[in-house]
């Protein structure tokens, strides 16, 4: 029983921090961007080379996923993304959607198409017993690692100026403006930011997800299924929305395997129609 | 006699393609306020927001404090001290209006009390979306916003629109006091030239993004005859 | 002396021109233009130019019907689905199955499966009616991903992954035989997919289509003129349905197989890509996008059969950056268009 | 004659914990032109909203014509002759004014739901639209974007459009706004010339206007009702200059 | 000299990429091996992805067709995109040889298709003999949860409770599937002697890893599987947790044979190092039946000739002796258990038993 609740957790953390990048990118500025997945792809492939490759250890990959991630995020959203921001969405779709593609395609060519492992270091893999719990070591460090992520973030963008002036850029690009903000220079960071934590993201779940060049189109329905679950005004909706859906989908698939795969979606479709603006919508009409 | 604030030449500017603005040239000098006129589409919006720089611009010149800003981006105009309260107020809508207020902040004498002091009101709903703001409000919140950007040259399209009569005068009065007490300037758009005239100290009219009367305000509110010409204004149209 | 009276006192009979101009201006929204002729004799032609071509072709008409009847909930309604595909998915059942078990008559499958599509479009319409582009993205994926795996589950019903096989369809209309070559095949999606464009290009200019994009433009104000915005949603959503459901029955009954993946996301993703791609909100959008990109896509294909995504994303990038609308300018050479969507969620 | 078109009885509405309109009881004769004046953020809006199905009341009833129309959907009160206009346009940007009007007008005729006949075939909708248009000089543009126009002329169609479905209470929240000034007089006299059964509520902050214009004025003050009366008595009454109009009104 | 053009449909794109890759490079491989001729007629190979898709793979089967003159069509990387190619097989009269889905009723479909890989009912069955025998009481199956793992399922409990064992409980796994942690969960809480797992390669092996993350295997429960498990294409990336996995196929690439050793040679020159995996040989063997099938008919490649010529052909392949059974047009072969082990550093499907001349379970039965 609570080691199905830890599984439920730790799933849930695992869906977050796959799309806590994307409560960034869509989100806070409201860019439909599919190709987040791509971004979570990179970071899993960084480590799988790092660490296969060159057996540098897993705590180093982990930075290196996310800047890695963050720079390519930078030097896209300079030459192609920010040409972007006002199109329709459906622009934004089709575009990202191409550079996912893109992605795939490259990948393929170059990492060949077969599923990447990664080999964990010892203290991370296996199991131990929290008061009679079977806890996975590394599903405990994934919890930790997104307890802290969300914090921190949720700190960033509500609390400090830049977020002010993010949400400010977004909600009216010309008189943000007018009025003095460098619009191409907060979103370019907030932008390489978001990218970073995709990063991030895929180099963390490549353990328990996997990690092959479909990746990106595999993944994309989590990731918004959790951000349009938990809102894209905040940062919490998102991450409560991770945990409820972690812990029901697991516990779905568990008690009751018959209606598993139905638990996940109609979950979302049921939370939808409640809160068709995410859990904490943030202003009125 | 010090460099007047704002310098435009043969300004040419509009949307696109399309140049509503044929040529203006004007002159403001510290420490005094410019009532900018004329009908509906005449282009004075259009010209201000040029100056804000969110309009294409086509050909002329535009010197702030003696410094070339022609060419510059929008929000480097705004660092270099020009202060817009747009005319369709454009409050940031998923900002409190604290955080309107800060967001676009600059150091100077113009700080959260100051604006706060100028329109209790806002201080009351401070904690309120931009969206969730009464109409009136959201006119105050836009001239507080840019007071907060300490800016050298205030650019007000229409600011008293939807605002209580009892407002409407002080904020007038309010921005002349300002602008001459801070040795900034002002241009003010108005609709009602009886109100403002009295309040300002020069006065231009626009007619098809061409300037067809430039001169004292005095002597405009005096001129029956062009007012009448280029605004329609009856005499005694107000009762 | 001022522009209202301008108006009303300068010109001689200021209404009366008025008037006239008015019909003129709304006459023109509604004509035939060029390029809508164009098209449909392209289509015909092709049939006698390119014989060895059918198959690619009967599959763009399917999938130009189908954008086509996306284009009535996106372009009009602006109502993003990703779930379209749970109409398409569904006819297609229904025509195997009915040719399975019950009557192998192309047509009447076709009426059937899109009457009974419209009926779950009816009864899945309330999930559209609230949120952002975003909620209903998901709500409607969430529907197509059920199905789907609905279909893999009653496997008794649908042979689950295996899909449906083993059943064949009498000629149409007891006329035309089905042939190897997808000759009548062909013919039978073009009549389809033309009755269907002609139904919703009426739909496009009557009030209803215009209330629809009021209500994609401004929703507060399309109340105050007395739009009852969810019943014109549930009734654009349930004919969308229909006319899916339609497409998925011709793909059932042109290839005599049903699998689990007419139900499948990526079919909801192409569909919507091909519709934004050939341009929303003008119907013509989806067929334009439908030949264009299966033509490419086929292209490619067969040219790097491991690598064409490439290419396509590649293209689609390329697409969106030199700006769809400015490659769609060259058929808005006729004046008074529709005003094509641009705000999509804005 | 004293028939009540439109009243609120002991409407409240609550923002969070702000009490946006505050225990309101108000009655509208027919064929009055009734203002509505107030201080910035007195409520005067929220108490259209209130009355037009825009925002729900959190407590107290909405009558119309004696029927309490308090949870019914905006488009039926519309229906029912129930239309305003918005104090910041409320336009549909890829419309243009020709279409805009056209679809107000179907929609009033019943027709709006036709699926099968095109706009252009309905004769009296297109001649009636050209006719308003033309009277709110908006003729010359009526093949224009509406995005584009300036925003005087989208202020005269937001205003035709409310007068697009022949309302029978008209709600006018700051029509005037952004209008020039010798437009607005032109503007109100069409307000004016509106049939004697039709009523008018209108919210307006030129005090030029008001007075011309009302023949009856409410003031809300903090979201309640604070005075009411006719134009003479309100103009003189000092309370009134106090909170609202100043001393040189 | 006479051409005769092979259409090779098959999923090079999509979340089957990896069977397109191993088949088409095992087809490569044997003409390499066996030069581009046979009875005079050059062959000449047509590859076109599908995408996993079965309207798809029905089209451009039927283009190439009418429209490239094929006169075979072969691949078919999953059971519905066969299904749907099977009424053009049978209207056109054009041969199809299936070289990777697995799904017993296939050959049913056409009377012109036939099949080189083999069906999950073969080689789940020899799983559930050898559980019973080697001690094993009762047993939890996982599968996917789709029509060949609902094969796997039905086969190996059959076989494995006519055989005294007992079958504990039955956990299906969606495809679409990130965690596997609830479904293990329910195998560790119901403590059996061994989990028979069937799931498609690339799952299998991120299965295998969380399977020894709970630490099942050191709760004492056995991994048994199908073959698709630990895929040789990855096993060797999956590390030490796979060591000790019993799993039934048809085919390692561990496979002691001269036959084997030239082929796993040319195939890795020909793909730098790729493993060739049970898929390639599928793709292997279906040029080899194609080529054994001309000889035998003089280079006549009609459908009717060439498909007598198919039934009750028999030859050595990489994989040990198969032959094509003449009344159901599906495949003969040994199933092989194998034991994944360490061997000179690297992991293998090591054989440690055979049985012999399997025919497929399901049609055998149906008469
Ligand atoms: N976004 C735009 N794109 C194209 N043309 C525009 C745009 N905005 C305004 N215009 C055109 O520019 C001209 C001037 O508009 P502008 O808003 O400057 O007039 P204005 O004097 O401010 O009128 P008002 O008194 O109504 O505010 C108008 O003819 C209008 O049609
Ligand atoms: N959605 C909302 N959430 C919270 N407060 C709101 C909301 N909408 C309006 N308010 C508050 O309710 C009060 C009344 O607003 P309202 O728009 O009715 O004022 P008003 O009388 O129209 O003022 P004005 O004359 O400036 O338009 C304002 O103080 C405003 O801040
Ligand atoms: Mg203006
Ligand atoms: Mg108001």
């Amino acid at each position: 029983m609570l080691t199905i609740l830890f599984d439920g957790v730790a799933y849930g953390m695992l869906l977050f921090i796959l799309a806590c990048g994307l409560t960034v990118t869509l989100g806070l500025m409201n860019f439909i961007n599919l190709a987040h997945g791509a971004f979570a792809m990179a970071g899993g492939y960084v480590t799988v080379i790092m660490m296969n490759r060159y057996g540098i250890s897993f705590y180093w990959c982990l930075p290196a996923a996310f800047l890695v991630s963050a720079l390519i995020g930078l030097v896209l959203e300079r030459t192609l993304y920010q040409w972007l921001y006002q199109a329709p969405h459906l622009d934004q779709v089709l575009f990202s959607i191409g550079i996912v593609f893109m992605a795939i395609a490259a990948t393929d060519y170059f990492m060949g198409g077969q599923q990447q492992l990664i080999n964990l270091p010892p203290e991370l893999s296996g199991r131990m017993d929290v008061f009679g719990v079977g806890v996975g070591r590394y599903r405990l460090f994934t919890i930790v690692v997104c307890a802290l992520l969300a914090v921190a973030l949720q700190f960033i963008l509500s609390k400090t100026r830049f977020g002010s002036r993010l949400r400010a850029a977004v909600d009216d690009r010309r008189v943000a403006m007018g009025l003095g903000i460098n619009v191409p220079l907060v979103f370019a960071l907030t932008f390489a930011f978001g990218s970073g934590l995709a990063g991030l993201g895929g180099a963390m779940g490549a353990e328990i997800l996997g990690l092959d060049p479909n990746f990106p189109l595999k993944f994309m329905i989590y990731f918004l299924i959790v951000v349009s679950v938990g809102g894209t005004s905040t940062v919490s909706g998102p991450f409560l929305a991770a945990l409820l859906l972690g812990i029901a989908d697991v516990a779905g698939k568990y008690y009751v395997p018959a209606i598993g795969p139905f638990v996940i979606y109609a979950l979302m479709i049921v939370m939808l129609i409640v809160r068709p603006n995410g859990l904490f919508a943030r202003g009125g009409r | 006699m010090n460099t007047p604030v704002l310098v435009t030449e043969k300004l040419v500017a509009g949307y696109g393609e399309a140049s509503v603005l044929s040529g203006i040239s004007l002159t403001i000098q510290e420490g005094r306020t410019l009532a900018l006129l004329g009908r509906n589409g005449t282009g004075k919006t259009t010209f201000v927001n040029t100056l804000a720089g969110v309009t294409t611009y086509h050909a002329g010149s535009i010197h702030l404090m003696g410094r070339d800003i022609t060419r510059l981006r929008a929000d480097r105009r705004a660092a270099a001290g020009i202060g817009w309260v747009p005319q369709e107020r454009n409050i940031f809508k998923s900002l409190t209006v604290e955080e309107n207020l800060t967001a676009i902040a600059r150091p100077g004498v113009w700080n959260l009390e100051r604006v706060y002091g100028m329109f209790p009101r806002l201080q009351e709903r401070r904690k309120n979306l931009g969206n969730q703001l009464s109409g009136g409000e959201q006119q105050m919140l836009a001239v507080g916003r840019a007071l907060m950007v300490n800016p050298k040259l205030l650019l007000l399209d229409e600011p008293t629109e939807g605002l209580a009569p009892i407002i409407v005068d002080e904020l007038l009065a309010a921005i002349r006091r300002i602008v001459e007490g801070e040795g900034m300037s002002a241009i003010i758009i108005e609709q009602k030239a009886r109100k403002v005239l009295p309040l300002t100290d020069d006065a231009v009219i626009l007619d098809r993004g061409a300037v067809v009367y430039q001169g004292s305000s005095a002597e405009l509110l005096a001129d029956e005859a062009i007012l009448g010409q280029h605004l329609g204004v009856e005499k005694g149209a107000r009762h | 002396m001022s522009a209202v009276q301008q108006e009303t006192t300068v010109t001689a009979n200021p209404t009366a021109d008025a008037e006239s101009r008015a019909t003129r201006l709304m006459k023109r929204r509604s004509r035939v233009r060029f390029y809508e002729i164009v098209i449909w004799l392209a289509a015909i032609a092709a049939y006698f130019v390119l014989p060895s071509k059918m198959l690619i072709l009967t599959e763009i008409a399917i999938l130009a019907l189908f954008a086509v009847s996306l284009d009535l909930v996106l372009g009009f309604a602006g109502i993003v689905s990703l779930g379209h595909t749970a109409f398409f998915g569904f006819g297609a059942y229904i025509a195997g199955l009915l040719a399975l078990h019950f009557i192998a008559e192309p047509v009447i499958g076709l009426i059937v499966a899109g009457i009974l599509s419209g009926v779950l479009g009816l009864l899945t319409s309330f999930l559209i009616l609230r949120g952002s582009d975003l909620t209903r993205l998901m709500t409607t994926l969430g529907i197509g991903l059920m199905m789907a795996e609905l279909a893999n589950q009653m496997a008794w019903l649908t042979g689950g992954a295996d899909g449906l096989s083993g059943f064949s369809l009498n000629p149409v209309l007891g006329l035309f035989e089905f042939d190897l070559f997808g000759k009548t095949g062909y013919l039978y999606c073009l009549a389809v997919l033309f009755i269907g464009t002609m139904i919703m290009r009426r739909i496009a200019f009557s009030p209803f289509g215009l209330s629809l994009k009021a209500i994609k433009g401004n929703p507060m104000r399309a109340a105050m003129i007395a739009v009852p915005a969810r019943k014109r949603i549930v009734t654009a959503y349930t004919i969308a349905a229909v006319f899916a459901g339609m497409a998925g029955a011709l793909l059932a009954q042109t290839t005599s197989f049903v699998s689990p993946d007419v139900l499948a996301f990526h079919r909801s993703a192409d569909v919507l890509l091909v519709l934004v791609i050939g341009g929303t909100g003008y119907l013509y959008g989806g067929i334009f996008g439908a030949v264009l990109f299966t033509l490419v896509k086929d292209w490619l294909s067969v040219v790097t059969p491991q690598y064409w995504m490439f290419y396509i994303g590649l293209i689609l990038v390329v697409l969106v950056l030199i700006g769809r609308d400015r490659l769609a300018r060259w058929i808005e050479y006729l004046p008074e268009r529709f005003s094509k969507s641009k705000e999509e969620g804005r | 004659m004293s028939d009540i078109v439109l009243e609120t009885r002991n409407l409240k509405r609550y923002f969070g914990a702000f009490l946006a309109t505050n225990d309101v009881s108000l009655k509208v004769e027919r064929g009055a032109r009734h203002a509505l004046i107030g201080p910035n953020g007195a409520g005067k809006t929220t108490l259209i909203n209130l009355l037009t199905g825009v925002l729900p009341p959190s407590e107290g009833q909405v009558f119309l014509e004696g029927e309490d129309i308090t949870s019914m959907a905006s488009f039926r009160r519309v229906k029912r002759g129930l239309t305003r206009t918005f104090q910041i346009n409320q336009l549909f940007s890829e419309f243009t004014p020709l279409e805009t009007v056209a679809l107000a007008i179907a929609e009033r005729e019943g027709v709006g739901h036709n699926l099968w006949r095109s706009i252009a075939g309905y004769g009296k909708v297109v001649d009636e639209a050209a006719t308003l248009l033309a009277r709110f000089g908006l003729a010359s543009v009526m093949a224009e974007r509406t995005v584009i126009l300036p925003y005087g002329k989208q202020r005269l169609l937001e205003i035709a459009l409310a007068f697009a479905s022949k309302p029978r209470v008209l709600l006018l929240d700051e029509p005037a706004a952004g209008v020039p000034e010798d437009e607005r007089h032109e503007v109100l006299s069409i307000v004016s010339d509106l049939p004697a059964d039709v009523t008018v509520l209108l919210i307006e902050h030129d005090m030029d206007l008001v007075f011309s214009f009302a023949n009856r004025i409410s003031v809300l003050v903090a979201g309640a009702l604070f005075t009411e009366g006719t134009v003479a008595e309100i103009s003189a009454d000092p309370r009134v200059k106090a909170v609202y109009l100043g001393e040189n009104a | 000299q006479e051409v005769v053009k092979v259409g090779l449909i098959l999923p090079m794109t999509g979340p089957f990429a990896s069977t397109g890759r191993q088949v088409s490079a095992g087809a490569k491989t044997f003409i390499q091996t066996h030069g581009d001729t046979v009875a005079g007629k050059k062959i000449e190979l047509i590859i076109r992805d599908d995408a996993g898709v079965a309207d798809q793979t029905r089209r451009i089967a039927q283009e190439l067709v009418v429209n490239d003159g094929a006169k075979v069509l072969a691949g078919f990387g999953l059971t519905p995109l066969a299904m749907s190619v099977a009424p053009v097989a049978t209207q056109a009269k054009v041969p199809a040889i299936v070289m990777a889905a697995g799904t017993a009723s296939i050959t049913k479909a056409s009377p012109f298709i036939t099949r080189t890989s083999g069906t999950l009912p073969q080689y789940s069955l020899p799983v559930g003999t050898w559980a019973a025998q080697n001690g094993i009481k009762n047993v939890v199956t996982l599968v996917s949860d789709y029509g060949p793992g609902i094969d796997a399922e039905k086969w190996f409990t059959k076989e494995f409770k006519a055989k005294g064992g007992e079958v504990t409980e039955a956990v299906r796994v969606p495809l679409q599937n990130p965690d596997f942690a609830p479904f293990l969960q329910r195998v560790r809480d119901a403590k059996p002697d061994a989990v028979f797992v069937f799931l498609p390669s690339g799952v299998g092996s991120l299965f295998m890893k969380q399977f020894s993350e709970r630490g099942l295997a050191d709760a004492g429960i056995k991994l048994i599987a199908t073959g698709d498990v630990t895929d040789d294409d990855i096993l060797n990336s999956m590390g030490k947790p796979s060591i000790g996995t019993i799993t039934g196929h048809f085919y390692a690439t561990a496979h002691d044979s001269p036959e084997n050793k030239a082929y796993v040679e040319a195939f890795k020159k020909a793909n730098d190092n790729m493993r060739p995996n049970f898929m390639s040989v599928g793709g292997y063997d279906g040029m080899a039946l194609i080529y054994a099938a001309l000889e035998k008919t003089k280079g006549d490649a009609s459908g009717p000739a060439f498909m007598e010529a198919v039934k009750g052909l028999s030859w050595t392949s990489p994989r040990g002796p198969v032959s094509i059974d003449p009344e159901t047009r599906d495949i003969i072969q040994n199933i092989y258990m194998r034991e994944v082990k360490e061997v000179n550093g690297e992991l293998q499907n090591v054989e440690f038993q055979t049985f012999e001349a399997l025919k497929d379970p399901e049609k055998a039965e149906a008469k």
